[in-house]
This record gives C-alpha cells, structure tokens and sequence, in this order.
C-alpha cells in the first residue's frame, strides 16, 4: 500500500526524523492560510498525488507570498498529475501540501528496501540526491552506496557512520545524520514497510538535515497490525477497477485491452494473458478468483470485469483443484441470469468434475463457447473480439 | 524414490481443525497420504478425521514420529508455526498460509539458520500448493488425479498453473516424479535452485520442469544452476510476458521491477543456460515430449 | 544489581504482567492505610530485602485486619532478617510492602536467566512454584522445563504455549499466560536484565495468573541505558564496605578474615587470597585496584581496607603493567602518612619499574615488610598476623 | 610461528586517539608491534604517532591492509566497533574494553555467526589484557617484558595473573610462543577450547598453560578438548579456590553460582582430563617446568 508525501513525513517525524514545518490544506483558502501558520517568507505546494516525478510535472511550486500560494493552489486542485510515473490517465489532485521553503546546501538520496536476491533489508544511498534512483543508477552509478542489513542485529551504528562518510558528511554532521538514517530504519523495520525512500534528504545550507521528500509502502500482509497504517489508504490514488475488484476479495489489475479475463491463480491468469497475447488479442485486466470459487465469487467476479466498459469478450479459465468445475459453471450460469451479459463469453474448464461442468453450460442453453485447452480457448477469444469489433 | 516426499513420510498438519485444515486433510488421506496426526493448541487429545491432535509439534512428532508437516495456520500466526515445525524436528514443512507478511518470513529464514545445513528443516511456501509424489505421498492442495507418476520432476511457484503443466504432460503420458510448488511470495522457504540440486541427484528423475513468473531473481539463480551443475535436461516456462512493468499480478513476488525480472528477460537467461523455454503456456508438455524425445535418442 | 520485590513487581506490571493490588509503606501507620486503600479482607504484609527465603524467616505474614497489618509491620521495621540467602548478618527492613492476599490455586515457578554454557538467555519453569530452584533441582528435577530463546528472533509464541503447556494450564488460560510469559521476557531483555524470576507465578481460583513474588537483577554494565533503573539502587541493602569501595571506582567484596588484601586485577587479587589460605590465613577482603593504580587511587583502597576494623594485617601485591611500580610505591608511602596505619603491611611489586618502586619504600623508612614473590608475601601477611593476634 | 599474532600481523588501533588508546598503542609501537593505522570516526585524515588515522574500518583495511585490531572504545560503543572490524574483513581482533554490557556482546557473537567459520574473525576479550608472540607482536595491554620467547603457549582469563604465570615461566627460562587473554567477561568472543585447538596444531608450541579462574563453562570445555583431542601437555591453575559462594569477584564472569564452577570442581575436571593442575598461584612456573621436563624424558 502507497502513502502521501505528508503522511510519510508525519511517520518520520514521529520517530524523530527532522521534516519542514509544513501543513495539508484540502483547498486553496487552507493553503494560503498555512503560510501564516507556517510563518517564513517562502513556500512550497506540493501535490499529493501516489507518484514520483512531480517536479517535472508542475506537482511542486515555490511562492513568495500567501496570494501566489493560493493561486498555485488552486491550479493544482481538482487536475489529474500526470507524471512519469501516473501512467497516461494521471493522479487526481485533491490534497495539497504547504511547506516552508528549506535553504538547501546538498541533496541527498536515501533509500530503505527490500533486496529479493539475498532476502535482506537493504540501504540504498547516494550523495546525488534530487533525481530519481534509476537515473542515477543509470547515470551516477559510482555514487551509489549499499548496506545490508543483518536481520539477526539491524541496522548498526557503525553502518550509519560508514554512510554518513560516504556521502561526505562533515563529521560535526555526523551523529546526527547517523541517528537519522537509524530513526528511518525503525521507521521501516517497525511499520513493516516495503520500501522508504527520502529523496532529497536536504542538507541545509544552516548545516541540519531535513527530509524534504518521502515516500513509504507497505506489506499488505502486514497491516492487520498497523491499523494506523490502513487508515492512511486513499481510494483516490488507485484504478477504480482495482479498488472495486480488491474490496470483493478478487486480485485485479486493469490493464488496456478488451478481453476481460477470469482465472484462478495468478500464474495461470498470467499464463492466459500470455496466451492471449499469443493469439493476437488483447486482455483488459488481469483477475484472479482464487482459491475457493464459490458461484457468488464468480458472480462478483463477472461483475469486477463488465465494470469495465472497454471489454468486448470475455475468457473464463478454470483449472479445478479446490474448486469444482460444475461449482463454477453454476456460477456462470447464475451471472448470466443476473447481470445482463451482452458480449461473448469463452469458457475453458479443466480439473475436478469437468464433465459435469460442461454438462451445466450446455443445459443451460447460453450462447457460451466452450474450449478443451488453454490454446483453444485464448484463440476462441480473440476471434470473437476480432467479429464483435468489425 | 521420488524427493522430498514418498510412501514413508509421515504427515502432521497444523490447523487440521480449521475449515480448510480439515477438508485438504480429508482429501490428503483419500489420496493415499500417511497423515499421522494434527496440531492444534488447546486442541490435544481431541480427535480429527481419526488423526490425534496435539498441542504443540513436539507432542506430535514424540507420540507419532512425524517427519513432515503442512501449515494451514492463518497468516498472523503461519510464521511462529513453521518455526514450531523447525524446533520439533520436522525435516519438510509446507506452507499453504497465503499472505504472511515479508518481515515475519524473513524471521523464519533467520531461524531456520539455526540448525546446521544437514539438519535443517526444507520448508516450500509460504502461498503454495504443496508437494506431490505420484501415487505415493501428496503434501498440498493439488487434485491428485491430474498428475501420473512418472519421471520428470515439476518445480513451480503458480498452483494453477503447474496443474495446467502437469495435465498437459499427462494428456501426452508424461508422468511426474515429484512436483513441487515453490510458492509466489518475494521471501520463501527454498528456491528452483534448491530443489534443481535434489533432482538432479535423483536416480528416479530423468528431466525437470521449471514453472516461473515475472519477478524476483530466483528463475535466473535456478538458470545459473543448471548451467554449471545439472547433466539432466531442464524445461521451463516464464509466465507474465504480457505483464506491464511495476504491477503486481496477485502473488506478491511477482512484481516487475528489478532489472532482469521480467518474462522475456527471464526467458533469455534461461535460454543462455541452455534449459529450453517452452513458447507460450499451451505447449509446455509438447515441449518436454520434444526434449524426452532427443535426449532418449541422444 | 538487586532491586526490592515491590519495584520488581512495579516493572512487571509496566510491561503488562498481572501483580496483586499493593502499596509500599515506610512505617506501620502506612502499612495499616494500605489496607484500607487496597480493600479485601485479607493482606500480605512482606518485608523488603534483597534476599530470598524471606516466607521460612518471617518475613512474609497474611493478616486479617489493619490493627494487624500495623502489628506485623511494627514487628518487621528496623529488624534485620536473616534467611538462607543473607548470611548471618541478615539485612535490614525499612520498608514493607502490603498487598491483597490472593487466592491461590497452583504456585508456579518461571524465571529468565543467561545460560553461559551456549550463551543464550533461557527461560526455566517448573509446574511445582513455591520452593526455590535450588530445592526444585534437588526434589523435583523432572518438573523442571528449560526453553532456549535464540537471540536472533527472541522468545517465540510456540515456546510460549509449549511453556503453558508443561505447566499443565488449562486450555483457557493458554493467551493470557503465553502473554505474560512472553511480556516478562520483554522486561528481562528490555532493561539488560540478568535475572527475572517469578516464583510463585499464581493461578488463583478465579483461573487468572498473577505475579505473586517477582525477583529482578540487572546487568551493572548495562546501567548506562536504564537511569531509571540505576535510582532504584538501594544501600542499605548492600555490605557498606562494598558501597564505600565501588562509589570509589573499587572492586571490593568483604570476607570475614584478618588480612586487608589490595592486588591489581580480579585474577591475581584471587591467586593472593587463594595463597594467602594455603599459608594458613584468611583474606578480610577482595580488592581489586584495576588498571591506571595512582597514588590517589592506592590511597583510596588504603581507607577502603581499614575502613574494616578486622583486618589485623595489610597485603598488597600489585603486577604492574600499565601501572607502574613506582607510582604504587608512592601511593603507599603517601597513604602512610595521609591515614594512622597502626598494622603490619606486606609489600611485593612485579613488573614495570619494580627497583624503583622498591627504592622508595625502603627510602620512606616505614616500617614496610617487602617481599619478592607471591609466596613470600602471603608467608609473611600470615606470620605477622599470627604475631599480633597473639 | 606462534599463534594469531606473528611478526605480519598488521594492526589497527580502534579508538587511537583516546587517552588509553594512544598510551597503549605507544607501547606496542615500542615492543615493535606493526601498527599501521588508527580509526576514530570524524578524525579520519589525522595522524596520530605517525599513523594515519581513518574514519572507517573499511577505509583503514582498505589503505594500509591491516588484518588485525585492537579495541579502546568506551563500552556503550564497544560491540560496534567489534562488529564493524569484522565486517571490515580483520581476522582477529582485541578488545580491551571492560563494561561491555552482556546483551551487547550476544549481539556481537550473533552478528558474527554470519561469516563462515573459515572468514570468520577470531575475537579475544572483552575485557582482556591481550594477546602477546613474544618477540614477533604485542596486541595488548601487558608488560612486553616479561615474556620470554619460547615454546609454550598461555590462555589466561586474567591479565595480572596472566603476567604472574609468565614472569614465574621466564625466571625458570621458559619461553612463551603465545599468550592469549581470553578475558573475564561472562559473554567473550574466543574460549579456552579454541585456542587449545590452535595451539594444538601450532608446531611451535610445545605445552599449553591454562590460567582459570572459578564461575562460567570455559574452563570444563576446555579440559573436554584436552581430553579428547590434545597430544600437547597441559598446565592448568585455576584462580579462587578461596572465594566464596555466590559473589562477584571483579570479573563479571567470575561469580560462582552452577554446579561445577568453583575453582574446587573445575580443579577436579582438569585433573580428571589429564590436565597437570598446579597446587598454589606460586608454584605455576616450576609445574610448567615439571612437566616439561618430564616431557622431554618420555
């Protein structure tokens, strides 16, 4: 799960790592009202919006007065960001966030993740902050500094200190940059992140160091323990679909294609899409029913693909180990009867009590088009989009 | 002989009293599993399916010499289980629990380092399907009927989509000797690399399928593997050539976002390797028949 | 360091272990004001000192009014309380701790302590609380169930509930106690404890489990990070002589012999008492001058080894390596005219400088008795002590 | 050859310029130790008596290849250094530092555990005197002095004691190959038993003198190995026979409080494993000489 900008900065701050003074403001009468809270005489509204590469975007402004504030605000508000990162479709931009202007002597990179490779938590900094990681990869790689972490101890002082150096601290920076790095660390290790990254960590030209841009995930499997962290969710930021399709229980990515697909398990949904791609087609989404598809998973998730207007056929493949084939037929039998499903619907069963499966689509006298194999199916598929778009 | 599993392994299941404990348990002993017994704390000496439950696994490997255990222990609590099947003993863990969090794994895999390398229990999952041995031992949730015993050997992190790779080499009387689901969480128990290095010294296993996806770097070690030690054939498939880069498809490992961990990058270190990439899904088994076919006539 | 069963048990109850309703009292009037305070009927009234066997001395008492809290506690106040664990001086009660008498089902016993065999930190049980664990290895050694916490992952939930187990609690009472088990921990590993045990850990009729006596020690390197736990240091409770040495930077244990000893280095300071036996004497002390011995420090162990009016005789043997005999030398010398020295002092230096040192005793004119090896020394300290006593 | 330390070894002053550090690091510079660097983090770039000073283990390893260490660090900040020269690849490492707290030093033992037994770092102390290859390397604290070179190798708790043995060995003429200060800490990095196995297979050591002291398992261990796995001789004193039950003596470690851990038990352990324990503190040199003379006769 991604965060705001501003409510990663108030974790931080909560395990005492140094932020701007700064303020949320939901509408452009708040923003300018924060610089008298704020005080100064120079400000920054950032968008809130869940992606990086707002600068470039015109998502980060510096005003010299309350006026300019308000005025930026209000262009921001209500647009959609597109970054980069947002996709074509952009980030809708409905919170804003008004900080202090900081006097930056250097920026920073400082980054905390997950390395799949060894299993570890690692620390990912360079003394080139301000662009993002993959351009420094790609054009500063010699800046880049890692640091493992030994799970059995955490994260040690002396590899706070060895990071410190290689960033080229001055040592009367040093403590307090170690202790810095250590706070986001449990910020991180406690929080079950997945990734925090502060991007730039500004030293100030006054010689302190603040965070001036953050960002943190979370391990989705882990939030049953930080209720706080679920609370901080914003719906805004996600593809509606998604959203819709998660709340139902249903893993659901939307893509830009009009096969609309049903299967269960995320390899086999991959394999179908794959397969689709294959035959020439398209898939809208990526959906996985899961385990146990019970006739009203199946109806849910005939809806989570309809939901969808772009779709104009749709693949059901079934591989039946927990499920039974004649439990999902029913299902689809029962989706037909309550939604109104105008477009053409492909359907592969396999596994567990297929024949009875195929005996309840063919008894039910819907015009579904069955398929033995994966091949079968996906070319099935892409004929009938290739038909109903023509 | 089979690895991991075989007609000898004796089976305890933690969480048998649960719903879907229970019912996996009922369809492991109609398959022909040696389930010796359940664990459920505050359950002991209670009955389940005719199974004794214990309170703790050291109870039940002591009273029943339990050698194996599958987890259906709901994920705030799947973690401190596997460690429970580690302490007590059990040789060969498999974790069905789906959404475990990423730092209670790494825990786990910190723990499991306690015990010296040929005393340390092989955990496969969490988020997996199981083990089977055909015709002699299922650890998992896989439908049994869909996998002849053979002598090939299946290594996958999909459930699905393995039983879609071992159907289709059953539709061309290819059987399996032991199929292994790895499991699609970003920390695991063990590795393709692991269990390449089990098959490859299996005098019953002649060939092995690796069943992949987008994300992480574990197809490419399994690659660096087969390259330098296995004289065995190996066939793989990479599901997720159609993903777009930074979604995450379902399981929670198969995020694309490392350089080297998408499908077609996948596809190419594996091909390097000198394993034959089946094309598209649908003809995975076509593809194993094939390199059967050459290697039997090599 | 030892701390009282009251602020224990104050600690417990901050990291969530269940502990009676009580109230500390530094006079009987106090001690009767618990009781209406507290409430119930019933009252234990329990002396503080930092020892064990306190129930078998008399120092535990159950009564049934205040008139007789205020008796019992008037009895205790000023006394000092010998049990097995304090030596025949026993230790002095000025203070007493009431609490509400519990209903007591089952007596447990649990303590956490560090195994220095595989240094790790184990927690020991037993099913049988109530007696100590020296008795409980003695009579009942098969009751008694040992877990070893790894350090890289502490005290686990199965180990919990393995614990709860063996201790034959009801499946109902299973949470609560691998809660409590696992909170102790928390407090052992979270103030650098050495030692936490709770004997007896009650389950009362009512089926709840409460702390009913709680012992805690703490790792004196470890004071540094726990000020608070530091201030809960008490004195009286302490051999003064020991307190005067340590406030002055000195390792000192007192012991009942004639011979006043001052050896730099634990080992050595041993090795002189040990020979100082095989030549027929007794050490009145273990003092251990570490490493940088100036004149000052010599001087402040002179004080420290006179302060105990026994000694009949002064042994010092000092190995310089860091040190330097002749500053040693000097100290004694300096110590000899600072303090009224009235009792035989036997001297061996070794090491850096020993000449010089030699030559500045034997300049002073005191009447200093030298000697060039252990032996001599420890021949010597006892022959002069056999003189004087005579 | 002696062990650990030699006339290659190459150290680095952790904490060089405190007080204590630069004192000491003097003297070793005098006994003709090869010190090549210093570390104190902020004062990298600094000499200090001529050595440069570095901010980092890394960087200190780095430039001036040192492979051992010595450690002056105030306790709270102690285990950290430990573990930075290990993970700055120092093969062993020295601390002189006394108060370390215990946790503290499991950490370290933890932390350390993550190397493989061969790369990873020999640590001797806390709270120890140091190690001395008289006439080759002196990585300690002690008297340079009084170690003659020779053919006998010394593991000792204490230091002063530690000096008493040695001075007892030169004024008979017997020399020292190695002295090692494991410390008197309850937690330490090295034990009795590894540096018997080291000294075992060192072919210029002839005998080992084990100076014990009461409290803690160390000393029974070592007899084990004796026992089972020594060719060499064995001298052993063991310090406290005089102390009482159940208090602290200084050392941290030196509390007597498990069965078997007076100096009365440990005595009895020794001797049961063969081990020549010396009567009395004054009589360690002539045993050694004893016993070496009886040596040399059979």
């Amino acid at each position: 799960m991604d965060i705001h900008e501003y409510q990663a900065k108030e974790i931080l701050a909560r395990f005492g790592v140094p932020i701007p003074v700064g303020g949320l403001a939901y509408n452009p009468e708040q923003a300018s009202y924060r610089c008298t809270e704020i005080g100064g005489s120079a400000w920054v509204v950032k968008a809130q919006i869940h992606a990086g590469g707002r600068g470039a975007a015109g998502g980060v402004k510096v005003c010299h007065s309350d006026r300019d504030v308000q005025d930026v605000a209000n262009d921001m508000f209500g647009r959609r960001l597109v970054t980069k990162q947002t996709g074509p479709r952009g980030k809708l931009i409905y919170r804003v966030y008004v900080e202090e202007a900081t006097d930056i002597a250097r920026e920073l990179y400082f980054c905390i993740m997950l390395d799949r490779r060894i299993e570890r938590v690692c620390i990912i900094t360079s003394a080139e902050g301000g662009m993002d990681i993959e351009e420094l990869a790609a054009t500063k790689p010699e800046t880049l500094v890692r640091t493992t972490i030994e799970p059995a101890v955490g994260f040690l002082e002396f590899q706070a200190r060895e990071i410190a150096f290689a960033l080229g601290l001055e040592p009367a920076m040093l403590a307090e940059a170690s202790r810095i790095f250590r706070r986001a660390y449990r910020a991180f290790r406690d929080l079950d992140a997945t990734m925090l990254e502060i991007n730039p960590l500004a030293v100030t030209t006054k010689g302190s160091i603040v965070a001036l841009d953050a960002k943190m995930s979370f391990d989705d499997n882990a939030l049953f323990r930080h209720l706080d962290i679920s609370e901080l969710r914003d719906r805004s930021q996600e593809d509606a679909r998604e959203s819709h399709a998660a709340d139902r229980g249903l893993a659901y990515v939307g893509l830009d294609g009009d096969i609309g697909c049903m299967i269960n398990g995320a390899g086999l949904a991959m394999a179908t899409m794959d397969m689709i791609k294959v035959a020439g087609g398209e898939p809208a989404n990526f959906l996985d029913i899961g385990g146990g598809a019970s006739p009203e998973r199946v109806l849910k998730a005939f809806r989570a693909v309809l939901h969808d207007t772009k779709v104009k056929a749709m693949l059901i493949n079934i591989f039946a180990g927990i499920n039974r084939c004649d439990w999902v037929a029913e299902g689809i039998v029962a989706a037909f009867k309550e939604l109104d499903v105008k477009i053409p619907v492909v359907v592969r069963l396999a596994g567990t009590h297929v024949d009875l499966g195929h005996q309840i689509l063919r008894d039910s006298g819907l015009p579904i088009i069955t398929a033995d194999s994966l091949a079968e199916a996906a070319h099935k598929a892409v004929a009938v989009v290739g038909t109903v778009s023509v | 002989m089979a690895i991991l599993i075989d007609e000898h392994t004796r089976v305890v299941v933690q969480g048998i009293t649960g719903r879907i404990g229970r019912f996996h348990t009922e369809e492991m002993i109609d398959y022909g599993t040696t389930v010796v017994a359940g664990v459920t704390p505050g359950k002991g000496g209670e009955q389940a399916l005719g199974r004794p439950v214990f309170n703790t696994m050291k109870d039940a490997v002591a009273e029943t010499g339990a050698n194996a255990s599958i987890v259906f222990v709901p994920p705030p609590f799947a973690a401190d289980s596997i460690m429970e099947a580690a302490d007590a003993g059990i040789r060969f863990c498999v974790c069905i629990t789906d959404g475990i969090p990423m730092q209670d794994m790494m825990r786990v895999k910190r723990y499991m380092r306690r015990y010296r390398a040929h005393q340390r229990m092989t955990l496969t999952g969490p988020n997996c399907a199981g083990t089977i041995s055909p015709g002699q031992s299922l650890v998992g949730i896989m439908p049994g009927h869909i996998y002849l015993p053979g002598r090939v050997g299946v290594i996958g992190r999909s459930g699905t989509l393995g039983y879609e790779a071992a159907s289709q080499m059953k539709a061309l009387g290819i059987g399996v000797s032991t199929s292994v689901g790895i499991g699609g969480d970003p920390v695991n128990g063990s590795s393709f690399r692991d269990h390449l290095e089990l098959f490859e010294t299996d005098p019953d296993t002649d060939a092995v399928v690796m069943v992949g996806e987008i994300g992480g770097p574990q197809e490419a070690e399994g690659a660096d593997y087969v390259r330098d030690h296995m004289t065995k054939p190996v066939i793989a498939y990479i599901a997720g050539l159609s993903a777009p880069k930074g979604r995450k498809m379902g399981h929670a490992g198969a995020i694309v976002s490392s350089i080297g961990e998408s499908a077609q990058e996948k596809t190419k270190i594996l091909a390097a390797a000198g394993i034959t990439v089946a094309a598209d899904p649908s003809c995975i088994g076509e593809t194993v028949a094939r390199v059967l076919g050459e290697h039997a006539r090599s």
